[in-house]
């Protein structure tokens, strides 16, 4: 079966068309990304920028941590989606690229460079800021690699000589050879220990990369609203890719409706949890009324321009979802729940888009909002895709599920 | 009806009980009760009931309950339409706190209802034909056959592997 | 876990549960009588002080909120991890939790009702209390649905209706169970309390239907009842208590002192019933995993408030902070730091897991760690806010100590009462966990 | 209240009264089921009388309802006080209505008292009196306190019949060596007042005339009048001590030396005056002799005798130089320590010297306690006494067993059975428990009388009030002594129009009337010029400033000082006075020692560590205070407290320090010795907690106490564009302009008509108290008493927080702190029952009978100024007869706070609905506001764009306490001015 699956993998994950399609968005993202910087207002690029940056990093760091997850819980009905979300972390090397990038517009990125920040200036300076969070994505990506190769470990078949990465792969595992229960527990371990990092690292970028742009305004939440926000849009994006996978028969992934009924209802679950780490930050702080922190929140809720966009965020991600998943059969069907995913991840996108852009244009009175940030988006999309379906078409394994596992 | 025989089978596990309907449904009789001391999917598989309907009450109750609360915080808050630290008379933001324990409570509540209403419970009779054994380790099948098949059934329950008792 | 290693069978599993429900011996009635007292203890010192005034207990003008309120969080969250077993784990279909949901549902209705008792004893004016209820009046002067206060006594009435409900349906194939095994005056009871229940397909049909909505409607109300207990401290302007973490950090504290009152309850359980083979180790090394987690969050949300106090630059909120682990109350401080966060660690290590006398002892710990902390929150937070010139200090008196030995009284006398008459295992849930062999693994 | 409705109600009142209430006890207080017809249920009658708390003489106005006197508050026409009062006056109520009063006369017999009717007691009095006199010349004595003229004659007369000299006044407090400075220097022997409005300098070489020193009601307000930057005063005042009260505490500078060393700073002072004069004025004849007896003192030595700072001593040099209208007042009055003499006659000479024609000082309205005997000539009378040559001894109201030092032989001779001692008193005090017949006499606000403050004002008493406890006022009792027939019938009321006739004050009754309704003949009191002096030729004054002694020398030195709260100890029976913590420490209920924090540190003494105090004479036991006020060298306590004797509220309380002094006057004034040293310090072991009431000496830079250089003030300041922050938050008004939609959450609501708000104005503030305790007075506020207050329990509406300068500990400033009325006010909205919400009016309402005690409002509240009551709180019979009717007394289990005195408002409101009008601005004063003797405090309506209070929006140095928060505070503080000097 695996020859099979070799073989299928040739065209299934890595045909021309998805080559062309995804390599003619990226270069319009690119594009589009240009003209937004060499125009009057680079730093709406930047905004375009770090929102899709973090957006898409999110994924794949949520994705991974799905399978740590599933791993420490010993979740066995998700055991055959673990592949396709470990295939999502294939997105970190590219992320931490993209990280590196974002410091070349440190001039737009950063505005309290420009501020009077007394004490904070220990906490808010480029270079501590830099090293920090430059540490902290290579922790949280080695944590994230290190895990994987004891996943693959079982996962990948040793035998199939497919490509350089394999035979690196092989002859690490071969090298020495380990019994598989200790193994397994330092799989685990790792997973463990990527969850913390992941809890500690993604609180880490949120105050750095989005709550410290406007550094006069703190939320103790905010870190673990980013996180679970991220593990939200990851079930989102892996809905999504373990249908595409369901859905073409020559991929040998197939769940059943019980999968994808748990998974919808994790999905559900999160959408919940986001919703309500979001109200209790919204909660507080309205009964609060100190400004300090109401400004910012009234900046983006319940001042124009900035108000119709929270209204369809919250519609979009939350009240759309959380009426339809009410519904039992929907959860467990494809389609249409791909179809919500994509709703709201949009929502997601643009709720990105409202953390960031008021921060960077302070004092705007129209929506910072264009088709250009349409195009850089649907460029990552591309970007996403792209590495997605290498890393299917380099560890085809990852796409299949085993109908044996469970009853 | 009296010309009709109520026979129960009493199995030892869930297995033998499967089969026992299982071939039970190729016979003209027919199953009038299954008990089990567990509940069984794949029993209520077998005798292909429908699932239940208790959700629809808990939807309701949750739907009654969130705007009952939003009404009764409203209204309280109207009558004297006092300012309390500046905020609004009617606050929705805070008020949406109490909707959703009315939700969860009037969910709850239509959930028992629900409950009653379908278990048909509190309700004594079922005990007259019970045996203890059913809530303890055995699976009890509840069979109905004219008065003249009486034998053949009890020979079936018993080469099916249960022991029998005979109700009616 | 590894079921097939457990060489219980249905017939095993009533026995040993029956067998708790036997006549009880004069020991028990004696545990009985003591506890019974230290209620009396309580109530006694209620009485005085409703007689007295508040003022018999320590509060003052800056901390005017003392253990009492202390204790109503301290039990709001015992309560939790029952919940939080009985529903969240039922949904993750975490079997494991089968054996010991009974007693943890047990232990949740019985530590809300204790619960519900505090925001009574620290009323000034107890006997007004009714001002607190939605009774039509003359005047048409109702409450103030904006104040946390009114969130509370929602949350937690809620909460005590619906966990009882819970903890009573789940109950019932159970009692059915025991009414078919007994006889004379105690079937007569249990054949009018299990409502006649057979255990026909139709009854299970929906039965189980509806208990997977009472774990779906359970779990985000266990989830807003510690969140509004949170909110009665986050929603002022108080430095250390006005922080937007509170919610989930609470959340989180509650199931993890909750959990680690699991394991004190249990321990001594299995050893009493020897309930050794139905509450295997390997539950107890489930739970002492989960404290892990909960553990892990608490820490968290410890350094967030840290960072944020600093982050924020505020003076008030730097002294609150500075105040906790240097000022008046760091013993407490510490007491907290170290009981919730680092001995939880020791769980990481297999022998801690499986040692009784350990998971014992750190539960107990922890216990007292989460109680610390909601001292520390409280008292320190208010001892020490906006205004140098009020700041005071705090410290307990004799009443409030009476007072919480009877609260602790009564919560063991309730569940000792509850362990010897009504089955504290869910013999139900147990056969089905034998019974779905290979079926979803914990 | 402005001038004409006073002057309305005052009419309406005193007319009855002067009919009606006479001093007979006939008109019960408890049923009045036939009112007397001026007296309506429910409405408030005034009557205008003086206080008699200390001599200074300040008129009031009692509030009377339903016959009861609930409420003191200054007479607006007196010219002394202008309607405010201190803490003292306040309180006074409670001296009538307090549960210890002595209601029968109590006789002495075989060492028991027991009770016996008025006739008895005078009868025995009038034996006693005449076999006196039967043996011969002056057999009778009388020690008295400070009593007006009529009461002073009518004692002549009494005495005459005995064939007896005039009667002693004694006051503890008796300026001896001021009035030997003045007789010295300026030929009059008596006590000036000063016009210290119109100085630009003023220099004070311990004069607390903030605090006792002979008016301080009247020169609070004319300090401020000075000073405060309000009321366009640029003066500075520099005060040089060894120890920092109230006032030094006010000072813009307080300059610490030795406990003596002032008069070394003076001569100094003298000596570079002389220096620098040139013109002729100051005639030749004084310079001279004042340059040869000064001229040791050269800078180096002032610094090595005084102690006293180097930059401190040239910046006084420097300032007193430069002054164009400076005013020196010299030393504390109270007591005198070796060099006072010699400080108050320095101070004398410099206020010749650097303003020749004395403008400053009035010679013409002195103060009349300059007519009370010397301690000396006290002490002499006594010996008298002691040597067996007095019969009968009459003390009036006088307590110097407790005040005087004891081994100054009052306690033996008093206790010893001959002679026979009467002492008139209300209370048990320590004299009255040492004498042979205690005759209670009807408290001053129960009787008729007159008493002149200051020479030429004439206050008048009056009855506010029906008699409580059936006592006889002094003055019926004295005229019944004194004479038969016609005079004895009509009563000292009559004696006392009669007498005013006599010395012109009154023309006929119609005169008299208007008199007792404005409180008192005001027109004696000459406004400018009147009587002046110049520097006698005499030099008498040359031998008291060589009497100045080294004080480095006597090593460590314990001083007593008068107490603002309870004066010479007459207060400690008032429960308001030992509630309301003192203003520097913030310590209630206790009298501790003082000490300086640095010297305690070297000994290793902690706060509230008691230690035992001794001296050649005596020794007492007292726990420390750690002060930042003192000389290293110094250990000050308050007088007032310690008594054995005195009613619940003193007996027990506090430490006596007359103990430990010595029972000789001081060798040049006479005045007696209140520093005494060498003393030994030992610690006892013994710990007692403070009962301080503040929790942080500091505000730890946070926006709450705020001060801004003058400087700044003038200057331009460019405002920095506002912030969010605790430090850039602008001013927000609660007022729908005050709300932000880019910050706000909320709509703005509207008020009605009104939007109630107060300004503070901190420079103003001098941190009395005054305010606190007329709080109490108004709001029924329960007294917790020592043992409560140690738990942080006290009920004080209003507070006044005390803050050192973290940068100069020596700094202090004062912050009314009250609750603060905020339009987004965290402490409504938690409450689940309504009773704390937002009036239509603005303000933080507190429904008593709703409240069920949750106390979450109060942990809400960033200000910490709502109290809770823990307890019910006693007011023992008949304290309970002074309670507000207008204002529920809360029971247990309550949350209670500020109200702006809503009562107030609600009257208001209705008189302005009968005339169909608006509230007028200023027509609400709430009772802190009222009594303020700074006008620190105005309240008004926000709304109204014309009020007073709106208008001082605009001042620069307004701002909110942690404004940051959003609450939108309605009470909105004044800055206080920094003179950086």
């Amino acid at each position: 079966m695996n020859k099979t699956a070799a073989k299928i993998t040739e065209s299934v994950f890595f045909n021309r068309s998805l080559l062309r399609m995804t390599g003619v968005s990226i270069v319009i993202g690119l594009v589009s990304f240009i003209i937004l910087l060499s125009g009057k207002h680079p730093e709406r690029a930047w905004q375009a920028y770090l929102t899709n940056f973090l957006f898409w990093s999110s994924v794949a760091q949520g994705g991974l941590l799905f399978s740590a997850v599933m791993q420490v819980a010993r979740g066995r009905w998700g055991r055959s989606l673990t592949g396709p979300a470990e295939a999502l972390a294939g997105f970190f090397p590219v992320s931490f690229l993209l990280y590196l990038i974002l410091f070349l517009g440190y001039k737009q990125v950063f505005p309290w460079r420009y501020m009077e920040l007394g004490e904070k200036a220990a906490w808010l300076n480029l270079p501590g800021l830099f090293a920090r969070d430059t540490a902290g994505f290579l922790i949280l990506y080695g944590l994230g690699f290190i895990y994987l190769y004891h996943s693959w470990a079982f996962r990948l078949n040793r035998k199939t000589d497919a490509g350089k990465t394999r035979e690196y792969l092989n002859r690490l595992w071969n090298s020495r050879s380990v019994d598989p229960d200790r193994f397994r527990a330092r799989m685990t371990l790792f997973a463990v220990l990527y969850i913390i990092a992941y809890a500690v690292i993604l609180s880490l970028i949120a105050y750095d990369l989005i709550m410290a742009l406007d550094p006069h305004w703190y939320s103790a939440l905010f870190g673990a609203y980013h996180f679970v926000k991220a593990f939200y849009m990851a079930l989102g994006v892996l809905i999504i890719l373990a249908s595409i996978l369901h859905m073409n028969p020559q991929i040998p992934f197939a769940l059943r409706p019980s999968q994808f009924h748990d998974l919808g209802k994790l999905f559900f679950a999160f959408c919940l949890v986001w919703a309500d780490f979001f109200y209790c930050q919204f909660m507080v702080i309205w009964y609060g009324n100190i400004s300090e922190e109401t400004a910012y929140v009234i900046a983006r809720t319940m001042a124009s321009p900035w108000r119709p966009m929270a209204w369809l965020v919250f519609i979009v991600s939350f009240g759309i979802p959380f009426l339809i998943l009410l519904n039992r059969k929907i959860k467990s069907n494809p389609k249409w729940m791909s179809l919500l995913s994509a709703l709201v991840l949009l929502g997601l996108w643009l709720e990105h888009t409202l953390l960031i852009g008021p921060s960077l244009n302070p004092h705007v009175h129209t929506l910072q909002l264009g088709i250009f940030d349409g195009l850089i988006f649907v460029g990552f999309i591309g970007l996403m895709t792209l590495v997605v379906a290498s890393v299917l078409h380099v560890l085809p394994e990852l796409a299949e599920s085993r109908i044996s596992e469970g009853s | 009806m009296a010309d009709d025989r109520t026979i129960m089978g009493i199995f030892s596990d869930e297995e033998t009980t499967l089969s026992a309907v299982r071939a039970l449904k190729e016979t003209p009789w027919s199953i009038e009760n299954v008990m089990s001391p567990i509940p069984s999917r794949e029993i209520a598989d077998e005798l292909s009931t429908k699932p239940s309907r208790v959700g629809y009450f808990t939807l309701a109750g949750g739907i009654i309950g969130f705007f009952t609360g939003f009404a009764l915080s409203a209204y309280t808050a109207l009558q004297w339409q006092l300012v309390v630290s500046g905020k609004p008379i009617v606050a929705l933001v805070p008020f949406f706190i109490v909707g959703f324990e009315f939700t969860i409570l009037f969910a709850v509540f239509g959930n028992v209802v629900g409950l009653i209403l379908k278990m048909k419970l509190p309700d004594y009779r079922g005990l007259a034909d019970h045996d203890s054994r059913c809530t303890g380790a055995c699976f009890c099948v509840v069979a109905v056959c004219p008065v003249s098949d009486e034998q053949k059934l009890l020979n079936f329950l018993k080469n099916s592997g249960a022991d029998t008792r005979i109700l009616s | 876990m590894s079921e097939n290693a457990n060489p219980l069978t249905f017939g095993d599993i009533d026995r040993r549960v029956l067998a708790t429900l036997a006549p009880a011996s004069r020991g028990y009635w004696a545990a009985v009588g003591l506890l019974a007292f230290g209620v009396l203890i309580g109530a006694g010192c209620w009485a005085y002080q409703i007689a007295a005034g508040v003022g018999v207990a320590g509060m003052n003008n800056p901390v005017a909120w003392g253990t009492y309120l202390i204790n109503f969080v301290f039990w709001v969250g015992i309560a939790h991890s029952g919940t939080l077993i009985s529903a969240i784990l039922h949904l993750m279909r975490a079997s494991w939790r089968n054996p010991i949901v009974r007693a943890a549902e047990t232990m949740t209705v019985f530590a809300v009702c204790v619960a519900g008792l505090f925001p009574f004893i620290h009323l000034g004016r107890v006997w007004m209390v009714y001002y607190m209820l939605s009774i039509p009046n003359q005047r048409n002067l109702w409450q103030n649905f904006q104040s946390p206060l009114m969130f509370d006594v929602l949350a937690i009435s809620t909460y005590l209706t619906v966990s009882t409900l819970f903890w009573y349906t789940g109950m019932l194939p159970d009692l059915a169970v025991v009414r078919d095994r007994s006889t004379g005056k105690k079937k007569k009871i249990f054949t009018i309390i299990s409502l006649g229940w057979t255990g026909a397909q139709e009854q299970w049909r929906h039965y189980t239907r509806a208990y997977l909505f009472f774990a779906a409607l359970a779990t985000p109300l266990v989830i807003s009842v510690h969140s509004v207990a949170s909110w009665d401290f986050t929603l002022g302007v108080v430095p250390g208590w006005h922080s937007t973490i509170f919610a989930p950090y609470f959340v989180a504290g509650a199931i993890h002192s909750g959990l680690s009152m699991v394991l004190t309850l249990m321990i001594p359980m299995r050893r009493i019933f020897n309930y050794e083979k139905i509450i295997t180790i390997d539950v107890l090394e489930n739970v002492a995993k989960a404290i892990i987690f909960t553990g892990f969050i608490v820490a968290f949300a410890y350094g967030t408030e840290f960072f944020m106090a600093w982050y924020s630059q505020n003076p008030v909120e730097l002294e609150v902070f500075r105040n906790r682990p240097f000022g008046d109350y760091a013993a407490g401080f510490w007491i907290m730091a170290v009981c919730n966060t680092i001995l939880p660690v020791v769980f990481f290590f297999r022998f801690a897991r499986r040692s009784l006398s350990i998971l014992f002892m750190v539960s107990i710990l922890v216990n007292i760690g989460m109680w610390f902390e909601r001292f520390v929150i409280i008292v320190t937070s208010v001892s020490r806010d906006f205004i140098p010139h009020a700041w005071g200090l705090y410290a307990p008196t004799w009443v409030e100590f009476g007072i919480m030995i009877g609260s602790f009284s009564l919560f063991f006398f309730l569940f000792v009462l509850f362990v010897k008459h009504l089955p504290s295992v869910s013999m139900t849930e147990m056969k089905e966990m034998l019974g779905k062999r290979g079926g979803h693994g914990g | 209240m402005d001038r004409r409705t006073f002057l309305k109600i005052a009419a309406m009142g005193s007319l009855s009264f002067a009919s009606g209430c006479s001093s007979q006890p006939d008109k019960t207080l408890f049923s009045l089921v036939q009112a007397p017809d001026d007296m309506v249920t429910g409405r408030g009658t005034w009557f205008a009388s003086t206080c008699r708390e200390c001599p200074a003489g300040c008129g009031i106005v009692a509030k009377n309802r339903e016959g009861r006197a609930i409420k003191l508050e200054g007479n607006p026409l007196h010219p002394i006080n202008r309607g405010r009062l201190c803490m003292r006056g306040q309180a006074a109520l409670q001296g009538v209505y307090n549960p210890d009063r002595l209601s029968k006369p109590l006789i002495r017999e075989n060492g028991r008292l027991t009770p016996i009717s008025y006739e008895k007691a005078l009868s025995i009095i009038q034996d006693k009196g005449s076999d006196a006199a039967k043996k011969g010349q002056g057999r009778v004595a009388v020690f008295t306190e400070m009593v007006g003229p009529t009461l002073l004659s009518l004692f002549k007369a009494l005495l005459a019949q005995w064939h007896s000299e005039t009667p002693t006044l004694f006051e503890p407090f008796a300026y001896e060596s001021l009035k030997l400075a003045n007789s010295q220097v300026f030929g009059i022997d008596g006590l000036a007042s000063y016009r210290m409005e119109q100085a630009d300098l003023l220099v004070s070489f311990g004069a607390d005339f903030l605090e006792t020193w002979l008016s301080p009601v009247e020169y609070a307000r004319r300090f401020q009048q000075m000073r405060a930057f309000g009321s366009g005063g640029k003066g500075v005042y520099l005060h040089v001590g060894p120890y920092a009260g109230l006032t030094a505490a006010n000072a813009d500078r307080f300059m610490v030396c030795r406990c003596g060393g002032e008069a070394f700073v003076a001569f100094g002072l003298i000596r570079e005056v002389l220096e620098k004069i040139s013109d002729s004025s100051v005639s030749g004849d004084l310079v001279e002799p004042l340059k040869r007896i000064l001229d040791p003192f050269d800078r180096e030595e002032v610094l090595k005798l005084s102690g006293i700072r180097q930059s401190h001593y040239d910046l006084l040099i420097e300032r007193v130089l430069s002054a164009r209208r400076p005013l020196i007042l010299g030393t504390q009055g109270a007591g005198a320590g070796e060099n006072t003499p010699a400080t108050d006659v320095a101070s004398c000479l410099l206020n010749a010297l650097l303003d020749p024609d004395l403008t400053l000082i009035d010679f013409s309205n002195r103060h009349t306690v300059e007519r009370t005997a010397k301690r000396s000539d006290v002490l002499n009378r006594f010996k008298s006494v002691t040597d067996g040559k007095v019969d009968l001894l009459l003390l009036n109201n006088i307590d110097p067993v407790f005040s005087v030092p004891y081994n100054a032989g009052f306690r033996k001779t008093l206790g010893q059975d001959s002679p026979f001692v009467v002492c008139f008193s209300s209370f048990m005090s320590e004299t009255a428990a040492l004498s042979d017949l205690i005759v209670p006499i009807a408290h001053p606000l129960e009787s008729w009388d007159a008493y002149e403050g200051k020479t030429g004002v004439w206050s008048i008493l009056q009855p506010v009030m029906g008699n409580l406890v059936g006592t006889y006022t002094l003055g019926d009792l004295l005229v019944r002594l004194a004479f038969k027939g016609e005079t004895a019938q009509q009563g000292y009321r009559g004696y006392l129009a009669n007498d005013l006739i006599r010395r012109g004050m009154i023309k006929d009754e119609r005169d008299w009337i208007k008199t007792v309704q404005q409180g008192g003949a005001f027109d004696g009191l000459s406004s400018e010029g009147g009587l002046s002096s110049k520097v006698q030729p005499s030099w008498s004054w040359a031998g008291t400033l060589s009497s100045a002694i080294d004080p480095g020398a006597s090593g460590t030195i314990f001083a007593a000082v008068p107490s603002i709260r309870l004066f010479d100890g007459r207060g400690a029976n008032k429960p308001w006075l030992n509630e309301a913590p003192e203003p520097m420490t913030q310590v209630a209920w206790q009298t501790p020692v003082l000490m300086d924090s640095h010297t305690a540190a070297k000994n290793n003494i902690r706060q509230g560590d008691v230690l035992k105090i001794a001296s050649t004479w005596g020794e007492l036991e007292a726990p420390v205070y750690l002060s930042e006020f003192l000389h290293p060298d110094l250990l000050v306590m308050a007088v007032g407290q310690g008594h054995t004797a005195y009613g619940r509220y003193a007996k027990g309380f506090g430490t006596n320090a007359a103990g430990i002094f010595p029972p000789d006057t001081h060798p040049v004034c006479g005045g007696p010795l209140y520093r005494v040293a060498p003393i030994s310090l030992t610690p006892t072991g013994k710990w007692l907690k403070p009962a301080n009431t503040d929790g942080s000496r500091v505000q730890h830079h946070r926006k709450i106490a705020l001060t801004v250089p003058l400087k700044a003030l003038y200057e331009h300041q460019e405002k920095g564009h506002p912030g969010l922050g605790m430090w850039d938050f602008p001013l927000t008004l609660p007022l729908p302009e005050g709300y932000d939609p880019q910050r706000d959450f909320y709509p703005p609501h509207d008020h009605d008509g009104y939007r109630w708000a107060m300004v503070i104005d901190l420079d103003r503030c001098i941190g009395c108290g005054a305010c606190a305790v007329a709080c109490y007075a108004e709001n029924n506020i329960g007294v917790v008493g020592e043992k409560r207050i140690l738990q942080g329990r006290e009920m004080a509406w209003l507070r006044i927080e005390r803050y050192l300068d973290e940068a100069d500990p020596t700094r202090v400033i004062f912050l009314p702190m009250l609750c603060q009325h905020c339009d987004n006010a965290p402490c409504e909205s938690v409450c689940p029952v309504y009773a704390s919400h937002h009036s239509r009016e603005g303000l933080n309402n507190q429904i008593y009978n709703r409240c069920i005690g949750t106390r979450f409002c109060s942990q809400m509240c960033p200000y910490k100024v709502r109290r809770f009551n823990w307890f019910d709180w006693e007011w023992p019979a008949p304290l309970n007869f002074q309670l507000n009717p207008d204002v529920t007394v809360r029971s247990k289990g309550v949350t209670e706070k500020c109200s702006f005195c809503i009562q107030r408002i609600k009257a208001a409101h209705g008189k302005a609905k009968d005339e169909g009008r608006m509230i007028q601005d200023g027509e609400v004063i709430p009772a802190c506001a009222q009594t303020c003797p700074t006008d620190a405090f105005v309240f008004g309506n926000l709304m109204d764009k014309t009020s007073r209070i709106r208008k001082l929006m605009a001042d620069p140095r307004a701002y909110q306490v942690m404004g940051y928060l959003n609450t939108k505070p309605a009470v909105i503080y004044l800055k206080k001015v920094i003179r950086d000097v």
